[in-house]
């Protein structure tokens, strides 16, 4: 893992959960992951990619998508050249290609430093170009979601990515290409309400925050208590709404098994076309 | 700025309850110079009606927009479905946990034509809109529409969607019952239609709540309705830390009809009886019923995969942004 | 309606539920339903015909099945000799053809007198047969569901009905056909559990018996508190199972329309098939 | 009559505790005088062992059927999966309401192949048995595996599933899920599919509980597993107002895997390693697998269609009647 995004700077980190002081050498092999508590701390799009596909093998998609400000919003054009500035990225979301121990998969890795991954036009195309990538190219389609929910910025052209990317899951389905989603911390709103929910596979990070509404919001609305670990990954394990929470450490070897087995009648096809 | 749209129509609900009251007083009046004083008083108080009408009306901005579409007086769904189909035979439950009444569905016929019809049906008084959950619907309301959905491929039925909903339900039982798994199902679902699918935003068309059930071929959407990613109230409470501000925040969303059929992000603005759909529902209906079934006999000229594809590059094109 | 089924004889007859004095030409005008209370008391199967379709229209099919006694079963040739005296029926289930308002429709009713409406090898192949008709002859299918569930004296042959019946419903669902189930008092375990239960719409009689495991069962399994209603059309209707709770008296009214409106993408095939 | 496989093993238990003890002290003992006598005993009480075993097997009548395949040693699915099978990982939840323990599944490898593998889990211990409810499955367990077989179809995986539940979850949290429609939705799917469906019944074939996940186009079924439209108890209760009538109800049942065989419900009866598969569980599991591997080689010749039609007409044949 590349040092370029450490939390602090020096030869230790403080982890944001128990407060430990962890050895920054340590965190970074551990995956940002906390030695004491196991917190798993959100990652850099970059970080992602390192830790979870094949070593050089992600080749980035689609670089050349830029956001503009369609509604004029208040402020959203200085706070997007901000975020740009930040973190180096055009925008929330980076699709490509990769692979997962030797396995071809399409990839849109979500980034909640970029403006709390919230999702526009331009993240809703990526998410979108990479499922229609998968079923073009014949293979699995793995996202990792790290966001707030829609760009409120963009208006109603957000609320309509979440059709748009819905719809390509849905040309995934109907044409077999496996989709396996990977909620890590925070994965919200509009982004769950949308592809992010409709994965044939889905993945948690430990303790991630997964909701629809702000938490203040639900229990605001209702008399029902919310339990402890409300709109955590473990929480909407035990709902059924995910599949397995799985350490980072072995989140490659996982998606691997799954990519294989679910993609596995794709190879055929493949071949045939080249 | 008023908050609600009795407070913002104020002026002018106090001159129709003035001029209810002499028309009363004219009626009983057996005097006949008397009565007629009274009932030129009544067209005199008419008059002026219109013009604080029109003067309403004519000046109304993004936030009076808000205030039109959550108008208590407004038609809601099962008004459009008694006035523009027949036969309406209502459909319940997910076959999972329960019914959502929130939403509202099942077979009807539209001029002797079988279709689904679906919407959120919203309350007039408290009890209904308790009853109604303010049209916010939980989890099993999108595994309902889904049903209903299915049912329809299955039998060849169009579909036909009216939206008119805050925001989905945002409490905790409905997220441990996957509320945006729910949402998200029901676009998917949608999406794998072969029949045609017609929505009409006739109301609030909030956020996640309202795209669910508005995967359609056309969308439509009633002048005074709005349609919104957010409620401007929570908007402004985000932007500015302060909910009070919803008027500006109305202004920057672009929530109104207008707006979003110049974004092209809804294929038809239509209009509504001069002062609201709830001053003439029978002509609002009427309008409605003309572009819904204008829109199908478009649609009717297309095959099955023909009208998937169709639904699908409309949603594929939405999206404004440039390439470097 | 017939008085031949009349549940006591001369001119009066006693409400089963509460228990008021009913004149008894009036009781079958009301199709059995009692004009104090609205209990719906049991139909045999040709006054559910008589109450339901369009006079004159029905006509039995499959009648020359025969149930046997393949696993030599304690009793069972006996109580089988004894049901088909007591009913004049030949097993539990009558198929025909029928028309609801003008419109064909294939038929299954079940009749609760014979042996508890229980499904057998004969009741399960002709709810098959009315189904697969449904198919043959491109029209809506419709049940009338009154049975205690599988018939415990064919063993497995029972339990395999429950699989066979549910293929024939999902024949239907495959090749388009409308299938139309009326939960009628009682409609429980393997008949509940097997082709009533995936119906596309399924209408219930107020107050109609319906459950999967004997209510006692049920309440003993477990520690939640059932509701007064438990195992009734009205639980079942909030529980999100059944799409109407309907009155007697509106039944072919509400199926004519339903039938019309989901069967009629059947006609043109109807018409080419002839 | 023995009311567990405990109390009927008895004999057989307590010459297997007494082997144990026997062979520890020879283990222990110096002398080797005393050693070789000890060993001899071992022999001696081993042979007695296998002629008890002997006895109690070739005599099992139908109830001793209905013992053994709830004996508590019996291997489950998961140990079968263990077995059989590589890379297995399992997917939770019926994105729904909720994640059932009764039943696991999830993809795997089959000697390379991708499978979809599913079946009813028991427990090993109290706590574990309570985890897993007794293996009786809520609606959620019937949505999860609906789910699995889905996905199974799109990406053209063979689906295995084991049966191994007393029966279906009463409760009244299930009734007001829809058990019933769960139940029946399940096979429905899997009447849906057109990729090959192999069942093996390994316990306890309870009821609408079994036949939920075994609407399959091969159901093979161990040599003292069971399948039964009733428990044996619950028949008794019906029939005699005694449930402890139980091994008559057993025996009027012909719950047994010959008698299953012999009416044509199920496709293969696989023998187990003599005294029961737990006895064995390797040999058991190979067995097990060897036909798994046979029944998907002879769907495999048949293409998706077929396969969906074969399963069809396999359940199509069942029941037995006369035409008169
Ligand atoms: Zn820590
Ligand atoms: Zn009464």
């Amino acid at each position: 893992m590349s040092m370029g995004q450490s939390p602090t700077p020096g030869r230790f980190v403080q982890c944001a959960n128990c407060r430990k002081t962890l050895f920054l050498a340590e965190f970074l092999r551990d995956l940002k992951v906390c030695g004491h508590c196991g917190h798993h701390h959100r990652l850099t799009w970059q970080e992602r990619v390192e830790a979870t596909f094949d070593p050089g093998t992600f080749e980035e998609t689609d670089t050349g998508l830029r956001s503009v400000d369609p509604l004029e919003f208040p402020e959203y054009r200085e706070k997007h050249v901000a975020a740009m500035a930040k973190t180096g990225m055009a925008d929330s979301v980076v699709g490509g290609r990769a692979r997962i121990e030797g396995r071809r998969v399409s990839v849109a890795v979500a980034d909640f430093h970029f403006m709390g991954g919230s999702m526009g036009s331009v993240a809703g195309e990526k998410v979108t170009r990479a499922l229609e990538r998968g079923c073009d190219e014949l293979m699995p389609v793995v996202a990792f979601c790290a966001s707030g929910g829609a760009r409120m910025q963009e208006g109603l052209l957000s609320l309509m990515q979440m059709a748009k990317t819905t719809a390509a899951v849905e040309r995934c389905r109907s044409e077999g290409v496996p989709f396996i989603a990977v909620f890590t911390d925070p994965t919200m709103a509009g982004v769950l309400a949308s592809y992010a929910s409709v994965a044939d596979v889905i993945l948690a990070e430990p303790r991630a925050l997964v909701g629809f509404a702000g938490a203040r919001v639900s229990k605001q609305a209702q008399v029902v208590k919310a339990p402890d670990d409300f709109q955590t990954a473990e929480f909407c394990l035990r709902a059924g709404m995910v599949d397995a929470i799985v350490h980072r450490r072995e989140l490659r070897d996982h998606l691997g098994r799954l990519v294989g087995a679910l993609g596995a009648h794709l190879a055929p096809k493949e071949a045939l076309v080249g | 700025m008023a908050k609600t749209w009795k407070e913002w129509m104020k002026p002018l609900l106090e001159l129709e309850e003035l001029i209810e009251k002499l028309r009363a007083a004219a009626a009983k009046e057996t005097d006949p110079v008397e009565h007629e004083r009274l009932e030129a008083k009544v067209h005199d108080f008419e008059r002026r009606r219109d013009a604080v009408l029109n003067v309403m009306i004519t000046r109304m901005g993004p936030w009076e927009e808000v205030l039109m579409a959550r108008a208590e007086p407004r038609p809601y769904t099962l008004d459009y479905v008694d006035a523009m189909f027949t036969e309406f035979t209502e459909l319940a439950g997910d076959r999972r946990v329960g019914d959502d009444k929130a939403v509202v569905g099942g077979p009807a016929r539209l001029d002797e034509r079988p279709v689904m019809v679906l919407g959120h049906q919203k309350g007039r008084n408290l009890q209904e809109r308790t009853f109604r959950n303010f049209a916010m619907c939980k989890p099993e309301g999108y595994r309902k529409a889904i049903r209903l959905f299915e049912m329809a491929e299955r039998f060849r039925m169009p579909v036909v969607t009216f939206v008119d909903t805050p925001a989905a339900d945002p409490g905790v039982e409905s997220e441990s019952r996957g509320i945006s798994e729910a949402i998200a199902d029901s676009m998917r679902v949608m999406f794998s239609l072969t029949v045609p699918v017609v929505s009409v935003v006739i109301g609030e068309g909030g956020s996640g709540g309202a795209i669910g059930i508005a995967a359609a071929n056309e969308v439509l959407m009633q002048e005074h309705a709005i349609y919104s990613v957010i409620p401007p109230e929570g908007c402004a409470a985000i932007l500015w830390r302060d909910p009070a501000k919803g008027p500006q925040a109305a202004a920057a969303l672009r929530l109104t009809a207008r707006s979003a059929g110049e974004l092209g992000l809804v294929d038809r603005v239509l209009p509504e009886p001069f002062g609201g759909a709830h001053r003439d529902p029978v002509e609002a209906a009427d309008t409605v019923k003309r572009a819904v079934l204008e829109s199908l006999a478009a649609l009717d000229r297309m095959g099955p995969n023909e009208v998937k594809r169709h639904r699908y590059d409309r949603f594929r094109r939405m999206g404004v942004y440039e390439t470097v």
